[in-house]
């Protein structure tokens, strides 16, 4: 049981800081769901391939550093706490590349991985539908055979796709097979957003941003070529990526310790006077804490080729509860001021900006309710009981 | 001893409802959130028609003369249908404050608005308000405007002022009139927090998730009960304080009541949005306006730490 | 919407409050729930009824005084105040009593009102069973007739039968028609419990007091006399006791009030260096003062005739979730020394007893799961689910 | 990096596992309650010659000289049976005062006790200890046996001592001894929630209400699945103390450990009495030897408030 790094892991980590302070921007970019932010972050993408940090786990071949699982928590811990923009490749690198290595074709792979690495295609996830949200087995866009043209043709409704609006590429689920219930009978997709038949509509966000779109699909054909895994085994190909997602690869803990950190900083420097929030900064950075201290526990269990299965459910919940709670007190902290949003405000107005990015946690990725059946049933091996079904 | 709304509180709060209903309901603040005012315009001068501007105003001075009791129903609806404008300003702080000139304004349905530091730093509204002040401890001015920030509320444009010449006022009947404003707050939180509750409690029962409506899963039903229990402690607290606002024990009645429906509507505001899922989340579902509504006003005319650290001070003399 | 009391109210509080100064032990009695503590409690009731104390509310034939719903509050908020024992007689006055005004016989209701008041009779609830808890339709015990007797033969076992160990009667609901499922066929019996063929047999609790016993029943005889309401009709006389136990007759406001008086005294005594805890002890007096006036909002609705209902479940949620957070807190205050229940130690140590008492309000009288099902689906009218019956 | 349990951890967590079983398991700590310390000395005897009483003994004074890291291996097994005695005083506190004769003693199985103010007051269990102890900031004492209190903890008899002649000694090794034994109170609080967890899990699966397990009902169920979340995020906080212990860090990860594992337990203990109901709540059952332990180790060796304050201070010195 240690936390030492080795001579090897140092180096890593020395490396990715230096090379962090001299090209993070010193201003933070503008948001990434906004026209100018896209581009920004796209550019920021393309700077971080550069330097080859895009896709630090991935092999050389497609832009990465075979870094192993130890390093790539190191460098995620390096990239926020030198606070580098938010990741605009994040969807496609953590969900879809994921299932690419495993289940794609090696002209996939060719086609789409050096460029998801340096930013020139982003990535937009196309799961939910209206009525299927969280419980994505009951996804009713189609997939109809067109034998003639060796592909298929997508007719439907996906809805809650993050930076679709000014994305190139998708991936989603549709169902292939009419008869098939359930998850059966769907099938993996891979196709550009400027498709003949693809219109992409905005949804504005609580926090007026337009991370959201819903994407309609009318009668679009895709060639054989993208098709993921085999036709009708779609459910098999995503879960794994929503293990993914769920899991360790979106949320290393990076983020959370820079969060705790801004919050130290803010209370020295603001809220020294109200002593009953010092309770909260300080549970905030056992929180930020226990959540590093996990992962490098997750971490040495994953080398070990321990099944981490369900406990990235443990994670999601823990993290999106923290994440809230990091911000509510960040807000509490400036009292009366914690109101505006404007630049002017302090540290910029992202306290709020995150706050209400925060809110969203407990809903994403699986809303906490999924996740805490996931604990219950799956760790704890409590009995299923009456829900008829569950992702 | 009959602790319950009388049946003048019920009739003005249905006069409200009638007339929110009138103006558009729910299209009166979505409108102003994406700027357009006209609506919201409208539903003040309808208001002030009914006497809600002049509740506080006494009679003599073109008021109605009502109570704080009758502020609380008031400002409960106006949270229920999250009607957007400067009204705690208006009906719940300046009258307290400014000449008698003013306050008959007012009562007439004129839009005024104010700072008063420090727990109400920026001058909500200052935009389409017609008369602008700022406040001290001790005095009150008329007031410019300065710049503009945006609000973590849809409904609030926080408006930087200058004051002019301060007039020198008294700092009793500031105090005071800090405490009906953080009342009338906490009433407001409270009707938001209902129509939060009411929102989730409808879209629970035709929402379905793996072939069943969400209200039936037990975790949803907890938390929403939860949400009940909690409004349903904090309302006695706005009411009992509206009882008791001018007794020694009012001020710390008053922070027990902002907290209190602060928390429960906070509880509201995130159980709601957990049980609408995504769509709550958007800006194109009204949940929205009461979601961030309500932090905003938690947070302004004293925030929970303002106000628990006023009760502590209290609890310690005793 | 006033909170002022009549004079007349105002000269029953005086009234009430001058005897309680004169008459309330000034030691605190040993626990109800021994020996030596029951008998002691035993004669505070006899004195508490010398005053006409014990029932106010009850009309003055049986011992009462006629008192309405505002005296009532009133005398309980007083009544705690002065760090009055805790009512031995409880079970019986509030369960018990309201039942036999409405459904008892005339004889009934002479033979044991009066001693119920004045702590002649000590009544214990016989409601559980192992198995039927919460869900009290799931009752197995038995009652048969003997037509030659003119009576019912008994059989069965009840427990958490609260007092059962030194109390002298009992009463509960026994399934009366063995072919009826459920709620149906059950009869509502009064019997002592010294009778033949009853054995009680003590449960120590976890706070180390004896409060509660297992009842067994072997063919214990009870006349017809002793069937409360209609043979069959147990389940609608016991529900509206249920409702009472839930309700504001077991917890008026005076007994929160009191103890969040205690934790301000302690606060101010003790806690004045560690402000991280202000915000708590403010909290607790918030929820006492929030709780004081729900009920008298309650206590003017129930006088304008409003229908409570399942109101008395928000009630429960909330004084069972205080009483725990006030006490919580209490042990905080006291920092390292809380873990001693001496009776050298702080308030003689009573902070650890009321704690562990506290521990059990969230499970009994129906436990907060059941409560918030009952909020949910008749307060918020959520859908019932699957679940397939419930009291 | 390899932040994981050894093999040689595990093999220690399970011999103690055995040699507990082998005791007789629950019935060691429900007879220490009902005043029947027989086996519980019986099992200190046996793990002394595992060499848990040694563990932090240097192999120079007959000890095993084991790391923290085994040592909160070992205190997580046994809260996980809610082993009585005074093992934290024993194996966690005193072998870094006392003198290496008194060292060697305690390795060999002596079992000993001490108090040690602020943080705990009492010398718990001095009335079945060999040694008493009293421990002050900067020096130690024998001490004698003065009145006994009743503990919150059916396990845990509190001990008023007498010091005699007090011995100077180093405040930093004192101040390491506190910060150990708060650790192992972590470590027992981590077990003993653990076993609430699985002691409720298993009765949810059994127990039934309404014609199904409370199992199933979803309420329950996410209960526990916090409960879990809580426990698998404080374990690793004490585990990372347990290897910073020395470091400048350390006393910060110590109490965050701490804080932590009390929270959990806690959470774990009001959760598990939920699900028993009322069965939990009696003495028979044995669910209340680790509902009372728990809030009474969370207080002993600095309680929450304490240990948060340090941080406050820490993290404000940064």
């Amino acid at each position: 049981m240690n936390l030492d790094l080795t001579p090897e892991h140092e180096t890593f980590a020395a490396e990715a800081r230096a090379w962090l302070a001299e090209n993070v921007p010193a201003q933070r970019l503008p948001s990434m769901d906004s026209a100018e932010g896209f581009v920004a972050h796209r550019q920021w993408e393309a700077t971080l391939a550069e330097g080859r940090w895009s896709v630090v786990s991935w092999p050389e071949q497609f832009g990465g550093r075979d870094a192993g699982l130890v390093e790539w928590v190191l460098f995620e811990e390096e990239y926020y706490r030198a606070g580098a923009p938010t990741r605009v490749a994040q969807n496609g690198i953590s969900l879809l590349a994921p299932i690419l290595f495993d289940h794609g074709t090696e002209s996939q792979r060719e086609r789409y991985l050096a460029d998801m690495a340096n930013g020139t295609t982003i990535w937009a996830q196309a799961w939910s539908e209206p009525g299927a949200g969280s419980d994505l087995a009951a996804i009713r866009s189609t997939a109809r055979r067109d034998e003639g043209r060796q592909g298929w043709v997508l007719n439907g409704q996906k809805i809650w796709s993050s930076r679709a609006v000014w994305a190139d590429r998708g991936f989603g689920l549709f169902r292939s097979d009419p008869e098939a219930q359930r998850h059966r009978g769907l099938t993996y997709f891979l196709f550009p957003l400027d498709a003949e038949g693809i219109t992409v509509r905005p949804i504005a966000q609580l926090d007026g941003e337009t991370g959201f779109a819903e994407i309609f699909f009318d009668d679009v054909f895709v060639p054989d070529d993208d098709v993921l895994g085999a036709p009708g085994d779609g459910w098999r190909v995503a879960m794994s990526t929503a293990g993914n997602e769920r899991g360790l690869s979106l949320r290393a803990p990076g983020r959370f310790l820079a969060a705790a950190e801004r919050l130290r900083s803010l209370w020295v420097r603001e809220g020294a006077n109200d002593p009953a929030l010092d309770d909260a900064v300080v549970d905030a950075w056992i929180g930020a804490e226990a959540y590093r201290l996990f992962t490098w526990n997750t971490v040495a269990r994953a080398l070990d080729g321990a099944d981490l299965g369900a406990e990235g459910s443990m994670n999601k919940l823990f993290w999106s509860e923290l994440d809230v709670s990091i911000h509510e007190t960040g807000l509490s902290l400036l009292g009366a001021r914690a109101e505006s949003r404007s630049t002017a405000a302090v540290d910029g107005g992202r306290w709020v900006d995150d706050y209400l990015f925060a809110l969203a946690g407990p809903i994403y990725a699986g809303t906490n309710e999924i996740q805490r059946n996931i604990v219950a049933e799956r760790i704890l091996g409590l009995p299923r009981g009456e829900r008829r079904e569950r992702s | 001893m009959r602790f319950v709304p009388t049946d003048e509180h019920e009739a003005l709060g249905e006069a409200i409802d009638e007339i929110i209903a009138g103006c558009g309901g729910v299209d009166v603040p979505r409108g102003w959130a994406n700027g357009d005012t006209a609506s919201g315009r409208r539903l003040w001068s309808q208001l002030a028609d009914l006497g809600l501007t002049g509740l506080r105003v006494s009679e003599d001075d073109g008021g109605m003369g009502g109570t704080p009791q009758d502020m609380v129903v008031a400002f409960e609806r106006l949270g229920y249908h999250a009607a957007p404008g400067p009204y705690i300003e208006s009906v719940a702080f300046l009258p307290h404050v400014v000449p008698s000139d003013i306050r008959a304004q007012i009562a007439q349905g004129v839009i005024a608005t104010t700072s008063a530091a420090p727990h109400a730093p920026w001058a909500v509204d200052a935009q389409i308000s017609d008369l602008i002040y700022a406040v001290g401890d001790s005095w009150w001015a008329e007031a410019t405007v300065g710049s503009e920030e945006e609000s973590l509320s849809a409904l609030r444009r926080l408006v930087v002022v200058d004051p002019g010449e301060r007039t020198s006022s008294d700092s009793a009947a500031i105090a005071f009139a800090h405490d009906e404003a953080s009342l009338a707050a906490a009433a407001y939180l409270v009707g938001a927090g209902e129509r939060l509750l009411d929102e989730a409690v409808s879209y629970a029962g035709v929402r379905e998730q793996f072939g069943r409506p969400i209200g039936e899963y037990q975790s949803l039903k907890h938390q929403l009960a939860d949400v009940r229990v909690a409004l349903s402690f904090a309302r006695p607290l706005v009411h009992g304080a509206a009882v008791t606002l001018s007794d020694h024990t009012g001020p710390r009645a008053v922070s027990a009541a902002k907290v209190a429906a602060g928390v429960a509507a906070r509880r509201a505001a995130r159980t709601a949005l957990q049980v609408h899922g995504a769509i709550g989340y958007t800006a194109e579902h009204h949940l929205g306006l009461w979601v961030t509504q309500v932090p905003a006003l938690d947070t302004a005319w004293g925030t929970p730490a303002t106000h628990r650290a006023r009760i502590a001070r209290a609890l310690r003399a005793e």
